[in-house]
């Protein structure tokens, strides 16, 4: 059953060497767990975007925590390039494993669904065959003879989101951001972090119902007030974009980048 | 500011013009020049009684209809229920491979960008990807990217999508999926074919005569700067003010 | 963009020898749309039950309306057997292809995805294995050397279901049965009756929208009120057991099938 | 009446006993026997204040949580999220295989059933399934069942599921995976060892002397007959009711 614990319980159960998947950029990123994390010194992350991250994966290569990080793109949006994934590569800080949107779904669905891998359409002719060597190109074996790219399970060990709100029985709303469903089944544990936790069951009414992931699937659950910020969270607050433009600003440089990381973690110890 | 504005709709204009026919036409997200040339197309076929047109766009409420998560667009796509996406690059070859990832050897590029996003993917399943990359320059247009995120023709596999169009800030190209690579169409005023030229690391079909880019008509402009740009704020409220500034 | 028309229109829609995929009972089913199909003299059906049937099927199949049947099971449930159902295997009026829930559902998230097959845990050992050459037992081509069932993407030519309502734009509510979207993504065309079209828009707000099939699957839509009607529509009406019950005692002879068809035909006209 | 409401509740009491130390349990549709039995383990560790018991019943509304649609179940079970399961059969063979198609030669079959649902995958799944028949009989109790719907044992490949036990009207069968058979738990009062072998088609282990199944002891008959009759009734009114009348 969910458990309903402290910010720093939960942050607790990732531990070093752990995979961890998160969501996209205003899907629903738990950004003042991060600071948690990265207050509790996790470190050796295998970082699975789905399907593609922004200022939480900065963040945690900056600081020095991902082992690996397999993405289909690391970038800041508007405020363009992510400093800390880009010096990284550089510095071969990590180990880069490039993928494609639908390709990391395609690794969560083959999890969700208890089998070794998952056929995907396109990709043929892309150097990501080349770089990725647990793709494979197969014949199809049924139908039209024709050549079907092939991915891999990807069964993270721990995933990590934020979501407006919990009913005390664990069931979190989604809406229609379902990406947040399909973390969830494909990893073994689930961590999420919400504005708040509602007395009424989220599961009662068909319409409420639709937009819920059933306690199931939620390990662990700790409220975060505005555990989004400055990232977008749907349309409960909008990004902070001015923090983000800060945040590409300073973190061009290693010192920068200290500096920001140091306010970011005084301002989580101070909001709690 | 003017220029920049008038650059600007042109652009619009052509990428309206290079969508006529399609039914849903899907824009990624900060792409607002994308996003006003495909509501100038809607907003001109409701005027005009054409088919509606459908636009999605990636990460905006407004303009999205998709209620199955992430994945949606791209199961969409592969059910052919997309018509149309506009993929960029950070390198693009006159093969119409694009390079999304970085230059030099891999993984520890010299330049890194931010990785290949869907596009391995979306350019084999959507019929009319435009290539749509304001720098028009030899670091971009070069002869072979040094990473192919997305290949353009893979005769190895039958494939519906693939490059239609390439659009810059000086040009507009056709892309010759027989010949495999790209015939100048047009020039934007005030460029030159000479300029087109220089700036254009890959080989390409020129035809004698050079078209110049047309200006949208009166009709065009004032629906652009009426109805489009207020569309546009709901997504893009900063471009939106500053074409209107600009008006 | 979606036809909002007459059950006549929608009817007509599905032609003779096309493949015509339908949800289980009380997920959705199209009963008095059934009855416009059979009055329209509909016939040589590849039926595609998602992932089971009952009076639907048994109406189609003893009506002479189904060339071949690919169905996880046949039955009224608390009824009983589907006479039709059995007397036609007995005939081999049809072509059976016996098949295993989520290999149907397996079969429609490969077109979902535009693969041509998709693979599925389980079943290895099952003689579905033997009588179905249309699918395959693999060597996984990625990870753990192990053996995998593997099963051709289903593509109906049409999808047919009940819901409670849409709107003007054409958008369907379907609450939590995403099994009705599943269907309507992997079908060439979708046909949707609804007790009700309503006029404001149901993707306007975030716990509606998660519940709602968008127009973008949805062909053609008709009202059909009371159109699930003798079987359930969610918690909108309950099933009318006692008619079930009545059709499962007629539908033993064909005598008593050809009744109770007629008499179900003629309350279609009655209602409409 | 009572000796038909005293079978069935040494039916439940046992389905509770076989589904002890389980988390999540999946009860077909039509199930009201298997699914009192899940109803009284969730209420006794409630009770007990041991570890909380999720069930889900398909078809009901009130003992759902999911919200994926019909595939969610099956998902679900793939990715370990369901401990025990009931499957029936039309035959049920000593090597565990179960048999819902029909008997003769397929596809014509002289006795055709509805088809296989979702066995042919869940047996694979699921760790303990539980074989529930409550017919006991020759007919039923093969020694090979003529179509294999579900395969109790495939070596060839790795799984986590398979039969667990098997429960009938007369008789409660552990199975052995290692041997690849059933072995007699216990025969129902007021059947005796003779009795199961007359009704028995397979072979199966008997010990030197078979143990009588236990009657529900005054406490649980309690529980059974108050709160979980009345949970029973929103998802299965006629039987509740009928249970209820004979107390």
């Amino acid at each position: 059953m969910t458990e309903i614990v402290t910010l720093e319980s939960l942050a607790a159960r990732v531990t070093p060497g752990q995979s961890l998947a998160i969501p996209v950029d205003g899907s629903g990123v738990a950004m003042t767990a991060t600071a948690a994390l990265l207050e509790a010194g996790v470190r050796d992350l295998k970082l699975i975007c789905v399907p593609i991250s922004g200022l939480q994966a900065d963040l945690l290569i900056g600081a020095g925590a991902v082992a690996s990080l397999e993405t289909s793109a690391v970038s800041l949006g508007e405020a363009g390039a992510a400093p800390r994934f880009t010096a990284g590569i550089k510095s071969r800080a990590f180990t880069m494993r490039d993928s494609t949107c639908p390709a990391i779904y395609a690794g969560l669905l083959a999890a969700q669904k208890g089998v070794p891998f998952m056929p995907i359409a396109g990709i043929i002719g892309s150097d990501l065959l080349n770089v990725r060597s647990d793709w494979q190109v197969i014949d199809s074996p049924i139908g039209e003879a024709r050549k079907v790219v092939v991915v891999p399970a990807i069964s993270p060990d721990v995933a990590l989101f934020h979501a407006p709100e919990a009913d005390r029985d664990g069931n979190v709303r989604i809406g229609r951001h379902r990406e947040l469903a399909d973390l969830a089944y494909a990893s073994k544990r689930t961590l999420v972090t919400v504005e708040r936790i509602i007395d009424r069951n989220l599961l009662d009414g068909e319409d409420s119902a639709a937009g819920v992931l059933p306690s199931l699937y939620v390990d662990t659950i700790a409220v975060a007030e505005r555990g989004a910020w400055p990232l977008a969270l749907w349309d409960e607050y909008p990004a902070d974009e001015a923090e983000i433009a800060r945040y590409a600003a300073m973190a061009r440089s290693e010192d920068g980048f200290r500096a920001y990381l140091s306010a970011f973690l005084t301002h989580r110890r101070q909001v709690a | 500011m003017s220029a920049e504005r008038e650059r600007r709709e042109i652009l619009i204009a052509t990428i309206a013009d290079l969508l006529d026919g399609i039914r849903h036409v899907a824009v990624g997200a900060s792409s607002p020049i994308p996003a006003a040339g495909a509501m100038l197309l809607r907003a001109r076929n409701e005027l005009r009684g054409k088919p509606p047109v459908r636009i999605s766009i990636l990460g905006s409420r407004a303009h999205s209809f998709f209620t199955n998560g992430g994945i949606e667009l791209f199961d969409c796509a592969a059910q052919g229920r997309v018509d149309a996406f506009f993929l960029g690059g950070g390198q693009i070859d006159g093969e119409g491979n694009i390079n999304l990832v970085g230059t030099g050897d891999y993984p520890a590029s010299q330049v890194r960008w931010p990785g290949s996003f869907g596009s391995a993917y979306l350019y084999h399943l959507v019929p009319r990807v435009i290539l749509f990359r304001e720098e028009h320059s030899p670091r971009v247009f070069v002869p072979k990217v040094d990473f192919v995120s997305a290949r353009a023709m893979t005769p190895e596999v039958p494939r519906r999508g693939g490059p239609h169009a390439l659009l810059t800030n000086m040009a507009l190209f056709d892309f010759d999926r027989e010949a495999g690579g790209f015939a100048l169409r047009s020039v934007h005023p005030p460029f030159t074919p000479a300029d087109i030229r220089e700036n254009t690391g890959f080989a390409y079909q020129e035809p004698d005569v050079v078209r110049e880019t047309p200006r949208p008509d009166a009709a065009t402009l004032a629906l652009l700067r009426g109805r489009i740009f207020d569309e546009l704020a709901e997504t893009y409220p900063a471009f939106a003010r500053t074409m209107k500034q600009a008006a």
